[in-house]
């Protein structure tokens, strides 16, 4: 119990982790793949951002006025871990990028194909 | 000056003039052209720099940003890294030169954003081989793989689709990659590859790293397309356009395993990743299976691209088997082939752009007279063609050669065997083709063509000028490859 | 596919738990990632950068790279949707 | 296909709102220092706002604010700020994106030529972020082609 | 109580993942990912990385958003899984 | 006792109320037909102020204007008084006044705003009134046992000038619990009403000539009248 207790972040992403695989590998329709992509790329944000996650007295990385004027010194744990938000903000701008161009391809072949299964477009390829 | 910050220039000079591509173009669309051969030639000579100031003075630190190393992203030039510096940046010059007759007739109208797009691509590969930074790696992974996937599906019939695959498979390994950095940060708290790499020993019993290694293996694997993970890459290679697929397919696959052996022998010390887990003896089986399934493949195809996708299949496992075999000899055979490789798979890539610009068409069939109608063209390719079957003057019999050396001195007959059916199989590909275009064998024959009618139909000489360079370089790697040996990649193999 | 997607998915996901049995416990202050790089951030950025959010300091500088990376990622998502779908008439002048 | 919308509502209030949310963008941008946001969400926000433009009012009216020729212009340029500020850094004589030595230029101690680098390119990645996301939204709802290019 | 109010934020997020992917009509799929996308923001808004969120408030659930959309009605809502 | 004397007294008040009104309502007649050329030409001027506020206006007025309220926002959300980030806001609001002058003031003239937004402020007690008590009435429906709606669309036409007048009291209908603006075409608003007394309410357009009187568009006749009226008078009195 408390091993899950202690840990239920991290099994909510390997959770949505697979919902996202899943989708990207079983399912026929281009959007549903792309759909499943981003679920994917979300939860492994999920996973960075609870990384740095910090219980007790941490508070949001941004210096408050007392501490950015030196007032008192300045204690590591008493803010959040700043650089997985940085790495994950860098991941948001890349999976928004791949949902970017995944779409146009999808609509690329939507156009020629005049259809989103998969079966389907392999079928009038042939 | 350029000393001191060539390893950034490298990088830079690519990435800022595909910035201004797109409003090059607008002003005058012809200025493209001249713009990207002349970045990549001053990022190749930065390269050039670079390997020669490594190969005097050692290994070379840049600080980006002036932050020391595990608070700032740093650049680490070592021998293996100059190596692929100098190979990136000097095959995509090559590539670029190539590229101007067959972008007119293949892309007509799309010429500025294809260049654009081709100079991100190799600022994405150049960004991979220089950093060392696990992320910064993998943001130059994505940059590489979205130029990559936007310069496939412009392609013919079906790239959409092939290239639509090759993104989901691709994400899915750049986001294990990021998975495995995600566990690596977590339980040292550094994303720098040598700060990683002192810290991890201690840690080496934790079954997070245990994870962490394996999605940096299995998705990086995807991305080279090792034998199970290989789906994508016959169609992906096949549709795409022949200045594309002559850009990434030699570059694309030899960089992730480049980033393989950095993950295994940098990040993680060859403790770990040969005796503590039994990582390379399922490379080993995985590289034997890639070669027999690609020589296999290779066989069955009725395509020129197609099958040398399959020949890229094979020549992977080349590279993972010799990594997998584990020891200096095999790894000295391995580095050497990814120079060889990418040497190589650019000459063969070139030829089939060369044969698609001239016929229309990739498929063998159509390939008769060829070598009474373009004769140059076909000299290099019997250049090319002898080193991928490993003839001893040209360069791929000598890192065939110290393969199989070393799979004997390890007693690995499995890989010997493999090797040797490849170079086989090799033969019988090329003299294939060699047959149609060279003896006039006809089964139907009754009509006999003249061979007064065939007239000499050479190819333009911006694309083939290019692939003769690829041709002279095979023979000067193969007779200087003792030099190459001694001064760059004998330093370059982990200190097993 | 539908079983190999959920096989392959089940697989990854039972490693991915194996994986959760020696991580740190979550929101640990004293686990590795938040004791060995991150802590110089946090006391250095007013003096280095005088830049209260330290995400901003993180991410424009010490780490500005990754960011200049980042941009380019989406302009190479901006030029690859022009590459692929844009066949407009540049030359018509529009109205208005 | 989005065509302009017919409905007055909709088109009043965004037209209402537009200068407000690309204020706020601006907001966003400039004060990520101080507060969450930074250049890559307030460049967004601009982006969405021209993007509510254009679902409201209608192409011809988006193109004759923004041309498509000026958003590649302007994602280049923004890099080209990004890119540019490095450069300048590298021939003051430090590391590339080494802002402290901005304060050679800017007369301020390093600290805060510091954090006017990083205000710089703050800039220079929301023009881009701008750019790339009104550009993107142009060729996906369009499909490429725009129906009076068609006829 | 901060622990009961991140667990319903996670059982949403799981429940609209799952409903996002199996949802037969494309429209209301790419609806259901924009409040999965949400939830995920307010979620990150209360593990205390308030930049993430917010990027992901503007991203995920406004632009991604947005693209998806488009792109659905370009193509068609129609789809057999 | 007292009671019938006043009821009487009302009586004849209302008498002579109502005396008096026949008497106005003929002098307008006779007032209206008297000047019926001045009137279209008023008429003609009034359309012509309210389509100055559209067209005529200056772009230069609605920058400053948009200006200044974009620095005001800036201020609100920006806390920052030094001289820096004063300087980022002008050159921020400067930019995106220059961008998107004819997008805040399309439709009104920029002189007027301040009263506007007094009258709006006023407006707004009295629509939370109208709410509250439509809560009541809607509560009751659909609480009440038998549950007595009878839905029904009504269209009107609006007299209402502007987009943004129509834009708010589509908003106000919607707004009123039981009542919902489904379309505006031209000047017909289609309404969706519950049931017949929240109907009867919108007919009696109360809320249209309050937003009406928001937007000062009822003003400019209202005031044409008075100096018709006037007019008209001035030329009896010396007629008689």
């Amino acid at each position: 119990m408390d091993f899950i207790i202690a840990k239920y972040n991290y099994w909510i992403y390997i959770i949505l982790m697979m919902i996202g695989f899943y989708a990207m590998i079983a399912k026929n329709n281009l959007i549903k793949k792309i759909i499943g992509m981003n679920i994917f790329q979300t939860a492994i944000i999920l996973f960075f951002v609870s990384i740095a996650y910090k219980k007790g007295d941490a508070t949001l990385p941004i210096l408050t006025y007392a501490d950015a004027h030196g007032a008192h010194a300045i204690r590591a744990a008493q803010y959040m871990n700043p650089l997985p938000h940085v790495l994950m903000l860098t991941a948001i701008v890349v999976s928004i990028a791949t949902l970017g161009v995944a779409l146009a391809i999808a609509i690329m072949m939507y156009k020629k194909y005049h259809t989103l299964e998969e079966d389907e477009i392999l079928k009038a390829i042939k | 000056m350029i000393l001191e910050q060539a390893p950034i220039l490298i990088v830079v000079i690519p990435l800022m003039s595909a910035i201004v591509t797109p409003l090059l173009g607008w002003w005058k669309r012809d200025l493209c052209y001249p713009w990207v051969i002349l970045s990549l030639l001053f990022s190749t000579l930065c390269s050039v720099i670079v390997l020669n100031t490594v190969m005097h003075d050692g290994v070379i630190h840049y600080y980006l940003g002036g932050w020391l190393p595990p608070w700032g992203i740093e650049y680490v030039v070592d021998h293996l890294n100059a190596m692929m510096l100098v190979l990136v940046s000097g095959s995509s010059l090559l590539v670029a030169v190539y590229s101007r007759k067959s972008l007119e007739t293949e892309l007509p109208d799309r010429i500025v954003y294809f260049y654009t797009l081709f100079l991100l691509q190799v600022t994405g590969f150049l960004g991979i081989v220089i950093t060392g930074d696990l992320f910064n790696l993998f943001v130059f992974l994505e940059i590489a793989a979205l130029s990559g996937y936007a310069l496939i599906a412009t392609g013919e019939d079906g790239a959409p689709l092939a290239s639509f695959r090759y993104l989901i498979l691709g994400t899915v390994g750049a986001c294990f990659y990021l998975l495995g950095v995600g566990y690596l940060y977590m339980i040292t708290g550094s994303l720098n590859m040598a700060d990683l790499a002192e810290i991890l020993p201690g840690l080496y019993d934790s079954k997070v790293v245990l994870v962490a290694f394996s999605f940096f293996m299995v998705g990086i694997a995807l991305k080279m397309a090792l034998f199970p993970l290989h789906m994508w890459l016959p169609d992906a290679y096949t549709k795409a356009p022949s200045v594309a697929s002559a850009l990434i397919a030699p570059l694309m696959t030899k960089i992730a395993v480049y980033v393989m052996i950095r993950i295994m022998f940098t990040v993680f010390r060859p403790y770990f990743s040969i005796e503590l887990l039994p990582v390379t003896k399922i490379m080993l089986y995985a590289g034997i299976m890639a070669i027999f399934v690609g020589a296999v493949m290779a066989l069955a195809q009725k395509d020129f691209k197609r099958m040398l996708c399959y020949v890229v299949i094979a020549e992977v496992g080349y590279m993972v088997g010799g990594v997998g075999i584990a020891n200096a000899v095999a790894i000295k055979g391995a580095i050497l082939h990814i120079m060889n490789d990418v040497v190589m798979t650019l000459g063969l890539f070139a030829v089939a752009g060369i044969l698609t610009y001239k016929m229309k068409n990739h498929e063998i069939v159509a390939f008769k007279h060829i070598f009474k109608k373009m004769p140059f063209t076909m000299a290099a390719f019997l250049v090319v063609a002898l080193s991928v079957i490993g003839v001893p003057p040209t360069c791929g019999f000598f890192s065939k050669w110290y393969l199989i050396q070393g799979s004997v001195m390890a007693g690995n007959w499995t890989f010997v065997v493999a090797l040797l059916f490849s170079s086989l199989v090799n033969i019988v590909l090329f003299f294939r083709i060699i047959e149609t275009g060279y003896y006039d064998f006809d089964p139907a024959g009754s009509e006999h063509t003249h061979e007064e009618n065939i007239v000499v139909n050479e190819a333009p000489l911006s694309m083939l000028i290019p692939t003769f360079v690829v041709a002279v370089a095979i023979i000067l790697i193969g007779l200087y490859n003792q030099s190459i040996l001694i001064n760059i990649i004998q330093f370059a193999v982990p200190k097993l | 596919m539908k079983t190999v997607g959920l096989i392959v998915s089940m697989i990854v996901g039972a490693f991915l738990i194996y994986g959760t049995m020696d991580m740190p416990d979550w929101g640990d202050p004293n686990s590795p990632a938040s004791l060995h790089v991150s802590p110089r951030y946090i006391m250095n950025t007013e003096t280095e950068t005088a830049t209260p959010n330290i995400v901003t300091a993180v991410l424009a500088d010490y780490r500005g790279y990754d960011t200049l990376g980042e941009t380019v990622v989406i302009f190479t998502a901006g030029m690859a949707c022009v590459l692929l779908l844009r066949r407009r008439n540049k030359f018509k002048k529009n109205r208005g | 296909m989005i065509i302009s919308s017919d409905d007055i509502i909709i088109k009043t209030i965004a037209r209402i709102f537009v200068p407000f949310i690309q204020l706020f963008a601006l907001y966003v941008i400039m004060h990520g220092h101080y507060s969450p946001g930074g250049g890559f969400q307030g460049g967004v926000i601009l982006g969405a706002s021209l993007v509510l433009l254009l679902i409201t009012h209608g192409y011809e009216e988006m193109r004759r604010r923004v041309p498509e020729g000026a958003v590649i212009l302007l994602g280049s340029l923004g890099l080209l700020i990004y890119s540019g500020i490095g450069l300048t850094c590298l021939l003051l004589g430090g590391n590339y994106l080494d802002y402290s030595q901005l304060s050679v230029i800017l007369h301020v101690d390093p600290a805060h030529a510091r954090a006017m680098g990083i205000l710089g390119i703050e800039l220079g990645v929301a023009f881009a972020v701008m750019a790339a996301v009104c550009s993107i939204f142009f060729d996906i709802s369009t499909g490429g082609i725009l129906p009076e290019d068609e006829k | 109580m901060i622990i009961t109010f991140d667990i319903i934020i996670l059982l949403f997020v799981v429940m609209c993942a799952v409903a996002a992917i199996t949802v037969k009509d494309l429209l209301s799929a790419v609806m259901i990912l924009g409040a999965y996308s949400f939830f995920m923001c307010l979620m990150w808004t209360q593990l205390g990385a308030v930049d993430v969120a917010f990027t992901e408030a503007s991203v995920g659930a406004g632009i991604g958003t947005i693209l998806f959309i488009a792109a659905v009605m370009k193509t068609t809502r129609r789809t057999r899984d | 006792m007292e009671v019938t004397l006043f009821i009487h007294a009302a009586d004849d008040a209302f008498r002579i109320l109502e005396k008096a009104k026949e008497r106005a309502v003929g002098l307008l007649d006779t007032a209206t037909k008297l000047t019926s050329e001045t009137r279209w030409m008023e008429e003609k001027k009034v359309h012509a102020i309210l389509k100055g506020a559209q067209e005529t206006k200056s772009g230069f007025q609605n920058f400053v204007a948009t200006f200044l309220m974009l620095f005001g926002f800036w201020a609100l959300l920006s806390g920052k008084f030094d001289a820096f980030h004063l300087f980022l806001g002008v050159v921020c609001s400067l930019i995106i006044a220059y961008l998107s002058y004819d997008l805040l003031f399309a439709n009104v003239r920029v002189g007027d705003v301040r009263i506007i937004v007094q009258r709006f402020i006023g407006y707004i007690p009295w629509l939370i009134r109208e709410i509250v008590m439509s809560n009541f009435h809607v509560a009751y429906l659909a609480l009440s046992p038998k549950m007595p709606i009878d839905p029904k669309v009504i269209t009107f036409r609006t007299k209402l000038e502007s987009d943004i007048s129509w834009v708010t009291l589509a908003n106000s209908i919607t707004l009123t619990p039981g009542t919902i603006t489904m379309d505006i075409e031209g000047r017909e608003f289609m309404v969706h009403a519950l049931d017949g007394k929240v109907a009867d309410d919108l007919d009696t357009g109360e809320m249209e000539d309050r937003v009406a009187h928001i937007f000062m568009e009822a003003d400019h006749i209202y005031i044409q009248d008075v100096l018709d009226v006037s007019r008209v008078f001035a030329k009896l009195k010396r007629g008689m």
